[in-house]
């Protein structure tokens, strides 16, 4: 699976991109992120507060408790800033 | 018409009004996102979700021209590093009357702010800092949404 | 900055859009109305008040400039003889924020469309007539009166 | 004074600009179109239906019930169609 992260979470995690193996079990994005979180103190750091968060699977918007599926592209950034 | 365009260049709004006034609608509404040169910033920075930015712009043009039967919707964002007094976005709709057209362009430039994934970071002196979400945003696009459901 | 413009020159978007933006406002918006081509017209052909029609719309720029707070507004009204496809009329403003700048170029193209002096005479093939007022357009300016009051 | 007529009232008319001296007793608009109506035909079919007429005193526009007062410009004209 593809991890994308832009803005101050990618400046967070240290990277724009990561590719991972999905471990069995991890049904949401939210349960995503606390594996993530679990692995690396940069990546717990950038997730600490949730409601700071927004996320996209496969380039669709959804909300945080959204199920994974058969997500190829997982991407997590902060609230949008454009125009 | 729909035309979308990111790209780290300079907006070119005469060529943008050339191509919307073609079509010869009769109202062509614009809106123009200009960096303040009034609050300090030297340098603002826009980074994007390649693909999903594009693709998240082309639904709102396409959405705008189903509701408002507009003959066409143009919106340019520019990505990238820019200076006070430079284009950031252009929105162009044209409509065989006025109201559509500038009402379709508030819109699309309101939901852009919150539904394209752009994210500004901003350099005053020393400092950057990425710019936080607006509450006020969120609610001029929220308004939109009565509209759009109402057909 | 207020610039009212009443010309048989054709409109120069490019040129008063520079104007504009020159104010490094935030936020542009701007209105262009061209002669439809699809509704059989070969010749349109405005004619004017000299004097009080430049006065009106110097009244409602300043009007708009003080409710929204705008950086500028400009007016530019062609008259005389002009074809489909050709700009009748432009309206541009810059605010700090979009929805000033959105919101005073509705108002300005509503209000001057039932407030200055400016008559239109259509020919269709070999009939010319003089264009009838619209009921709509009195309803979409009368709605600015209450905007406008609210200080 | 002068008077001056657009659009469709000038072509009625048949003139766009006409100079004339206010007879005594003629205190508004109406009253100066009633005079100039009973003076020639081209002027009464003009001014025969005025819900279709508006007027200006000096440029500013006005009600055809307007006092002239001192008035050095009447304009009399359709309902307005810029834009």
């Amino acid at each position: 699976m593809d991890l994308l992260y832009f803005a101050w979470v990618r400046e967070a995690v240290g990277t724009g991109h990561e590719r991972i193996d999905l471990p069995d079990g991890i049904g949401t994005i939210a349960a995503l992120l606390d594996w993530l979180a679990a692995r690396d103190p940069r990546h717990a750091a950038a997730f600490a507060d949730r409601t700071r968060l927004r996320a996209a699977i496969d380039q669709r918007f959804v909300a945080l408790d959204a199920p994974l599926d058969d997500a190829r592209e997982v991407a997590i950034f902060p609230p949008v800033t454009g125009g | 018409m729909i035309r979308v365009l990111v790209s780290p260049e300079p907006i070119d709004v005469t060529t943008e009004l050339a191509r919307i006034e073609a079509l010869e609608a009769g109202a062509v509404a614009t809106f123009t996102g200009i960096v303040r040169a009034d609050d300090g910033v030297s340098l603002l920075d826009l980074e994007h979700y390649p693909g999903a930015t594009e693709t998240a712009l082309e639904t709102l043009a396409a959405e705008a021209v189903a509701h408002w039967r507009l003959t066409g919707a143009i919106i340019v964002h520019r990505i990238g590093a820019m200076r006070p007094g430079e284009r950031i976005v252009l929105v162009a709709t044209a409509a065989s009357h006025r109201a559509a057209a500038l009402d379709a362009c508030a819109c699309l430039i309101d939901r852009l702010k919150t539904e394209a994934p752009f994210w500004k970071r901003e350099t005053r002196g020393r400092e950057t800092r990425w710019v936080d979400a607006r509450d006020a945003d969120h609610a001029a696009a929220d308004r939109w949404k009565t509209t759009l459901s109402d057909q």
